[in-house]
């Protein structure tokens, strides 16, 4: 059993009641796997592939029996070969095929940006649109019980420097169906990034297949005292953070851009026009992450907005430590956010 | 043996690259060609050979150094012309330059500048002929500079693991910019690297067209027959300088004497001659195909020429795709 | 010949008067060659390798010939594998050595980031700090002539979010000596980012060899009306529009940061409290770029200061083309800055 | 042959790694060890047969599985099982965990998590000691799945262009967590690969110490004689799951008659029988050998529980070196 079940297993259930009408309550894990096993069955070009996408846990079950299902033609699993495994699928897909490559950690994402970004990226404006590249990466990050530096990044701020790529980054099980759709659909690379500490969240999901825009963020909790802005996985974090604050009678906005590339700048001015605050929080490094360009967008399209200073609560600038009094130490989470806040609004 | 026809075929093809890249060559000085350009002069038996047993369907994927396969293969030579020019008419609209030649239409689905870059892209549509069941061939054409990439060896094995319809063609012209192989491999013969896999391997004159036809022509039907994969490793020499319009012969770059012993290897005089002494070509034919391919070569240039450039306002085209 | 010399060639020489006592003038060419001819005479640990380096050129002239004067053991080319040459170096480092390791473009260190972001930039932190990791990695940045998207490529911001890693980014022969001199004396992998359209570029160059601190920016040109915070190449093209904003009576400061990482926080702020109006410019594509966390750094600390939103002057978000129209609407330039701090100050 | 002081000094070595790696499972159910294992039993005889023949100035890279090197090249147990407890007096302090384990004193320098990532490394201080000048051999260990990576590819063929002073170990248990070698490779000759380069290349049974001492004693001095690099493919197998303390056999994971073979070919039984049967060990210096391991383990352990953990104010440290 991978070890950040160990961890995950320890976290309680949280609960997302999405705007959806389907009262079906499903987990993050589930909502993956079934839009992959419906979108199998749908489209005959779509093919799923990566390390242990066969394996008996199926990618923390989110591939788990599909290769009975649907044949190991169709899913299958890999040499340990990221970059050209990442070339071959955006190949395939320039020949007409939906690849779906999937990395267990999204650490292993660097050993492919030669052909990520480099390649995919860059082919339909290098050509000038004679060729599409419908490819979607999907990579899972970890973290915690001592993943350590190399098993636990989060860099898809990087990433939203590569033009041509898109990300999405679904924080409930409505939106990781919703969205893969999306990226499935998408005739461009897409970085469809989870997170581990997701799988367990539960969320109404409609059965039939459904897709949500790519740059709409919604509104996960209203407020008029501050912005929060959360991707991924900080959006719980955030969500705790905010019913903290109420308790202080601070009353928080909490957003989720549900994509960091596109980015629904709208969502986050109309929020800011209310408020006058921004605290940005984001799973990965804060120096040159995701935080620093929603801020940086911010700051030059709606200054006149602003009444504080744009806080940004992420990872330090530091390789993941191992020790589990260092990770608390490291990454950001509720009590961060909410001290913060204080501190912001004392300011 | 090849009739006639194709024979001939391919002496046009070869002669279409040696005259399109001389006449790119000329008009270079000029500045109008705002874009690198690497030249395959000296390469032609290659492409030509190689390109003859695939059909407009099959798949290849060139490197910086693709003028040749995109003209073996069929390419549009107007829209080829007009990239250099980095018109809006060009194969890429401008937006690629001489490295990203692409022509769907035939199976040309772009090239990379990126040394290695492509090995991983061909596979992957040879991955998807195998998924869609059809019997496309995926040829990939690299130096043996593009050897030294990881991708080689990761695509290699993939492919032989999946047994998927691609054929490796590696161009040794025993030189990466003004590195020869020697500073880069501790051996003289890849096509050993590819055999270590288990994948048929073969290293052969590159400037024998009839050779390379020979090797290509069984390479293709092993794809057809979902046999698997094929390297072929074929020995060559560019006579032009790794980039641009210079020689690179003398002290620190290639010896003269090694460049004077391929010119005497030209690929295109020793396969016009055996044409001519086996009776399927003549002095008539051959002028009248020198007058053929000239006209086309003016019609691209002016074409290219007469076109207009891409509009500032176009900048974000293309991005991404609909 | 390098296709990019075609471009240079047709730039004028821009003199840069640095505050140094030298009246030796040369070009940052040189300085480099210079610096990593005296470097290898000085330390018998260091040696220089890459692909090209023995090339007759030798890497624009920046090694050109060192290969006869210190053997082929000490300057050697490569096989064209960036991604394990890498990890060779580091692995050189660790055992003591000081590896310069040259990537004529910096789009290839795009197949690299598995060793240096996975390893070189974490073995320190990984192992608590028992081993030293001195490594240095030279990128040449291209701009022009149909270049296009794969080999014109400035990932500097992309890098800023990797833990561990330093990163020089010399604008003036000066700094390109005083900034390699400490990137090779250091203990840490350092990313020394040159830029092609800068190695003609002439100042005052000492003989000797001295160090420039890491963090440490410096201000081009003062003023007093907004501040222009340049990356890179981007130095020349501020300084150029602050000339041009002189004419309109707009007294710009022009501040280089010459590392990005560390940054020099103070000399921004210091600027700002002045000014209050903040525009930079980085030789990237602007989204999740150097600009932005620039940017947000500001935004975080010294929000107080702004007076009006922070602009950023980069690369559009697209991969680059390769014709020349094109070329010239996707660039930053001196025209892009003095417009938009017209607007800035207008609006 | 070795004699028999060596002979013994194998077989406490392969006592010693059993042992941890059983206490360590043992353990490891308590959740003190915050951080994720990979047991190498029955890899044993991999670790020991080499680095028998290593010094203590020469190096070695491990991968995620480093348990048994680290131990066979004499590094700190002490100190390894504080980093298992993720302490303050770990190898590596406690920032890196079970997967990254090292020992500078005895020339480990580090392991990593990235599959193949530890052969260029171990390929750069091979180059270290050939600009050097000194005689310090490096081995690089790793398994089935890293020669996946382009690195192996890579490396290999630097190491043989520059002929440096390294051993690529391969240990092939022929399964990469769950996914068996045949689902990556179309061969089962890993070995096959390196000598495509024309590296002196083996495969030999890697739960017989004797072989892999005496394949590994040969490489050894091949670099010390500057002869260059060797490869050997060592088969094994590793009796535990890929991660933790669970065994993953059954049905979807690997055959219960597979498992039951190689649990015959017990690397540590076998030897101590060949020990035992040509006199060399008898019962009660086995005994006592047992007795010394356990207190070596027992005092690690207790240093480790009573050791503190790394301080929260601590977290930025070593970020960079000074
Ligand atoms: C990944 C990468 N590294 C380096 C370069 C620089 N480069 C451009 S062409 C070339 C040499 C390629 O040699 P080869 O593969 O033999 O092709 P040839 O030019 O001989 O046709 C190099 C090193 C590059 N384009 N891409
Ligand atoms: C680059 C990379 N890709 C994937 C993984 C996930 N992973 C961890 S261990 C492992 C299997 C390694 O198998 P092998 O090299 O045979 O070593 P073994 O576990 O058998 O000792 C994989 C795929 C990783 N750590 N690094
Ligand atoms: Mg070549
Ligand atoms: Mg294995």
């Amino acid at each position: 059993m991978p070890w950040t079940t160990v961890q995950v297993e320890k976290l309680e259930n949280f609960l997302f009641k999405d705007n959806s009408e389907s009262d079906r309550v499903i987990s993050y894990k589930d909502a993956i796997f079934e839009t992959i096993d419906e979108s199998l069955a749908r489209d005959s070009s779509v093919f799923v592939f990566g390390e242990g996408v066969d394996d008996p846990g199926g990618v923390f079950g989110t591939t788990k029996g599909l290769h009975e299902k649907y044949g190991r033609e169709r899913v299958f699993d890999t040499p340990i070969s990221e970059n050209s495994l990442t070339g071959i699928a955006a190949g395939a897909a320039m020949a007409g095929l939906k690849p779906i490559f999937v990395h267990s950690r999204m650490d292993f994402l660097l050993l492919s940006l030669d052909q990520l970004v480099n390649h995919a990226s860059k082919w339909s404006y290098m050509f000038g649109g004679k060729v599409k590249v419908p490819l979607v990466i999907r990579t899972v990050s970890a973290r915690g019980w001592g993943s350590g530096a190399q098993h636990s990044q989060c860099i898809q701020g990087m990433l939203m420097n590569v033009p041509g790529l898109k990300i999405a980054v679904p924080a409930t099980p409505y939106d990781a169906k919703g969205l893969l759709v999306s990226s499935i659909m998408d005739n461009n690379p897409v970085l469809f990034v989870e997170h581990r500490w997701l799988y367990k969240t539960m969320g109404n999901v409609p059965e039939s297949l459904y897709s949500i825009p790519f740059g709409k963020g919604v509104i996960r909790r209203t407020g008029s005292d501050i912005t929060i802005v959360a991707v991924s996985y900080m959006v719980i974090e955030a969500l705790k953070a905010a019913e903290k604050l109420q308790a202080e009678n601070i009353s928080a906005e909490v957003i989720d851009l549900r994509t960091i590339k596109p980015i629904d700048e709208d969502i986050i001015f109309e929020s800011l026009a209310k408020t006058g605050k921004l605290l940005i929080t984001d799973t990965g490094c804060k120096s040159g992450g995701a935080a620093s360009e929603i801020s940086a967008l911010v700051c030059e399209k709606a200054f006149h907005l602003l009444k504080k200073p744009i806080i940004r609560v992420c990872c330090a600038d530091v390789p993941t430590p191992a020790s589990d009094v260092l990770e608390k130490a490291y990454y950001p989470d509720s009590e961060k956010i909410y001290t913060q806040v204080i501190n912001l609004l004392k300011s | 043996m090849l009739e006639n026809e194709k024979l001939i075929g391919l002496y046009k093809t070869m002669q279409t690259i040696r005259k399109v890249e001389r006449k790119i060559e000329e008009e270079y000085k000029y500045d109008e060609m705002k874009t690198p350009i690497h030249l395959s002069i000296g390469q032609e038996a290659i492409a030509a050979g190689v390109c003859l047993h695939l059909r407009k369907d099959d798949y290849i994927f060139g490197t910086h150094r693709s003028h040749a396969q995109y003209i073996a293969k069929g390419g549009d030579l107007k829209k080829m012309i007009a990239e250099m020019y980095l018109r809006k008419t060009g194969c890429s609209l401008g937006r690629g330059g001489s490295m990203h030649l692409i022509d769907p239409e035939v199976g040309i689905l772009g090239s990379t500048a990126i040394v290695g870059g492509n090995i991983p892209l061909g596979t992957g549509t040879a991955l998807a002929s195998k998924l869609q069941n059809n019997d496309k061939v995926t040829v990939i054409f690299f130096g043996d500079g593009a050897v030294d990439e990881g991708t080689f060896h990761e695509s290699l094995n993939f492919a032989l693991l999946k047994k998927l319809p691609v054929i490796y063609i590696c161009e040794n012209n025993h030189w990466a910019i003004n590195s020869h192989q020697s500073q880069r491999h501790s051996g003289e013969s890849i096509y050993r690297w590819a055999d270590g896999y288990g994948i048929p391997s073969y290293q052969i004159d590159g400037n024998d067209v009839l050779k390379v036809s020979e090797y290509a022509e069984n390479a293709v039907s092993r794809c057809r027959n979902g046999e698997g994969p094929t390297f072929i490793e074929c020995i060559t020499y560019r006579w032009k300088g790794h980039i641009g319009t210079v020689n690179d012969v003398g002290i620190g770059f290639r010896p003269q004497s090694e460049y004077d012993y391929w010119i005497s290897k030209d690929p295109i005089k020793w396969y016009a001659d055996y044409l001519k002494a086996t009776g399927v070509l003549n002095d008539k034919m051959d002028e009248s195909i020198d007058e053929e391919i000239d006209q086309l070569i003016d019609d691209a240039f002016t074409f290219a020429k007469n076109s207009p450039k891409p509009l500032p306002e176009e900048l974000m085209d293309f991005v991404f795709a609909d």
